[in-house]
Formats: C-alpha cells, structure tokens, sequence
C-alpha cells in the first residue's frame, strides 16, 4: 500500500506495471486517472492550481487505503495525487488496485475515489478567460460516498 | 491553552495568512470547535462571514475531519477550510 | 473505439496513455488489466492456452462496446485480448474507457468486463501438475453479468 | 441445404477436428439448432453426449450467439462451443 503527493507528472502506466509484478496472485487490476478537462461547467480552462494540507492528506488518505483493505479482499493499493500548478489534459490523480479478482478490484477503487473526492483535502481554483474560481464541492460526490455507508 | 491554527484555499486568500497560534482563556465546559468558531466570528465582519456565512467551512482537529461538536485541547491543531475538491 | 485480439504482449500503460490522449475533454479513464494468476482453485498453474474463435471474437466485442456507448456518457474504449500460451503473471486482458466524469467510466468498464466475460468466445485451459483442464465457467460470472439486465 | 459447422476448446479435443461442411435434406418447418444437434447425436454416443450430455453446450449461428430454437438458413456458418471462459 502506498499514497504519493507530489508536484511532478507520473507514469501511470509503469506504476500499474509495476504494482502488477510484486506479486504471483494478482488476477485483476483496477485503475483510475484523474485528468484535468479543458472545459467545466461551459467554459474553457487554461489551468487548475490545487491546494492540500500537508501532513493531514497523507493520513487522510491511508485511512481511505486501509478501510478498503478491511472491506474487500484486495492485494495492493496505490494513490499517487498531484498538487500545484496543473494544464488542460494533465494527469491529476492515479488510483490503482489490485486483487484475486475483479469485482473486488472494481469496488474498492471506486470507494478509494469517491472517498478521495469527498475526504481528502484538496482544492481546486480554476483559471478560466474571467478569471480564476474556487471550484465548490458537488453534491454528487457527497452521494456517490454516501452509497457506500451500511444504510 | 495554546492552539496553532492554518487556513486554506478560499479561507487563506481571504485572509491573506494561512495559519496563527492562538492563546486562549481555559474553558472549564471545553472548547468545541463552534465555541472557536465565534470566538473567532468575533473579530470582524470579515471573519464572521467567513465562518459563519453562507459557504460551508469544514473543520480538522490534529488532522481529522471532525464536526462542530468536537473538542479542542491544549497544543491541538485546528484547521479550517472549505468543502474538498480534489480528485 | 478499437478492439483488439492478439497474441502478443500489450503495453497497458502505452494504451491508456494513447487513449487519453487523443481529446482534451477527458476527465477520467478507468482501465481494467486482466493477469494470470499463478494459482486457481488451490493448483499451481503453470500456463494458460486461450483459445478464441475468429471473426465472431470481433463481433462479440464490438457488439459490447457499442452497447456500453449507448448506455453510458463514455468518449472512448479500447478491449485488447490475448490469445494462445500465456504464463503466470502475464498480461490476458486490458479494457480501458474514458469519460467525462468518474461514475459513467467505471461502470462502462465494469459492464465491458462482465459482458466479455459471459459473451465473447474465448476458451481456457490451464496447465497444472495434474495435467491440463479446460476452465469452466462461472456462475459468479453470469450473475455479475445479469446485474446489468433492467430488472 | 448445406452449411459449415465449427467446433472450439473441449468440443474440437473430443472430435480432434475443428470444422465440417455438412450438406442436409431441407426441411420444410425451418432447421432449428436443435434439430441440428438432435442429428449430430445421431452419429454416435461420443457426439450424443458432447451435444446433448451434462455439460452445457451453447451455438452460435453467423458470429451470433443463439438459443436453441433460432433457425439455420443455407450458407450459414453454425458453431458449437462449451460456456465461454475469457477475461
């Protein structure tokens, strides 16, 4: 298990590769890449700046790691998120996962981003042609992570 | 007690500083983090409409989402901000 | 769109670089790598031989494809399956789908999975100490695949 | 009436061929996959229980899959094959 926050680019590619290779047992993996759109709500964005909390970010997310690992059976995870300065069409966050089996691997990964999205510090300002916007929170982010309460 | 307190995104650029320490008066009953919050609301318009406006403003203690109810103690660090976006 | 059937080891990083490339109004790519597990039901596997059949292979994965584009907001998909002798740990497997938003990708990739799992004609048959069985399919598998009938 | 037959995995093994062509007298209600299976078994014990034994067998016709009552046409490319094991 790992979680990475770093300002430099990732390879998502060699990182799932080489989460595929620790292991003899892995029949599934599952990966999610974040990118930064070039449009959102109707206009153009030239850039996104993303803000964290150093120190809180880091256990935030290990406890989102290890409350999948408790729910489902899964071998390895990895969280690597960005921060500063981004453009169009870059990388922003990549999450990996892997298991015996895929139904597993699927679960937790989507638990792992709509945990992320909604409990992880991270901000968003957007630059845009009028200027730049914190971007506000979704409420169906909230209901995407509320799916996964025991109701 | 003595707590350090940081700011972020749209509450630090509000502000123009991300983070203080703060001394306070011992409260025998315990300092939740509403109590903090209008001991803070307090200062000016500004920070009142920051706080306790409109816009939902989350709260950390030691680096756990807590609510309003939460408990502050001596040497905490408290932490301020808007609902997260990132991902 | 695209879909692949090869007997050649894929670059899952390469292709999923590649996809996400290709347009500037991708907010998320979901892929799924399907491995070869040195183990299955408590025997050593020592390789797996694929078998498919030609022709309606394509078909089976176009048809599922273009099924999860209608179903869902998606803007690309790539299925790259390997066929003939693979050895444990490597590659059998990779859908990738990207989308606008996080939700609509997942499940694309998930419904993709689960239909090429119970639809397209393709045959393992594994090598053990035992000797060689050809795999059987899963209830597990026609089940996770009925989830997405309307009910 | 003639058509092709393909036979994969378990299905070719048990043969040790993988596809015929096969030439029927034509039948006037329609040649369901049934019927066609009901008259491979007919060629011996092997074939009956390799169609119509435990282990389920599905068919396709022209790179579709179908059930047992979809009908055969002349030139038609039929096959035969256990449940399908990928991903």
């Amino acid at each position: 298990m790992a979680v990475r926050i770093q300002t430099e680019d990732f390879n998502a590619g060699l990182e799932i590769s080489q989460l595929s290779a620790k292991r003899r047992d892995i029949g599934a993996l599952v990966s999610f890449v974040g990118l930064v759109r070039d449009l959102n709500d109707g206009d153009a964005v030239s850039q996104l700046t993303l803000e964290h909390y150093p120190g809180m970010t880091e256990k935030a997310l290990e406890a989102i790691v290890s409350q999948a690992q408790q729910r489902w059976d899964i071998v390895d995870a990895l969280i690597i998120h960005r921060v500063g300065v981004l453009q169009a069409t870059e990388q922003i966050v990549l999450v990996a996962v892997t298991s015996a089996h895929r139904g597993q691997a699927f679960l937790a990964c989507e638990f792992v981003m709509d945990s992320l999205k909604t409990e992880a510090p991270f901000w968003k300002k957007e630059r845009t042609a009028a200027g730049e916007r914190w971007l506000e929170a979704k409420a169906s982010d909230d209901e995407a992570r509320q799916r996964w309460n025991p109701s | 007690m003595k707590i350090k307190i940081f700011y972020f995104a749209r509450l630090k650029e509000t502000l123009k500083f991300s983070s203080e320490d703060l001394e306070l008066p011992d409260d025998l009953d315990g300092l939740s983090l509403l109590k903090l919050k209008a001991h803070l609301a307090n200062r000016s318009d500004v920070w009142r409409q920051m706080l306790m406006g409109k816009l939902k403003v989350r709260g950390a203690i030691n680096h756990a989402l807590v609510d309003d109810k939460a408990l502050i103690n001596d040497g905490d660090e408290v932490a301020f901000f808007p609902p997260v976006t990132g991902g």
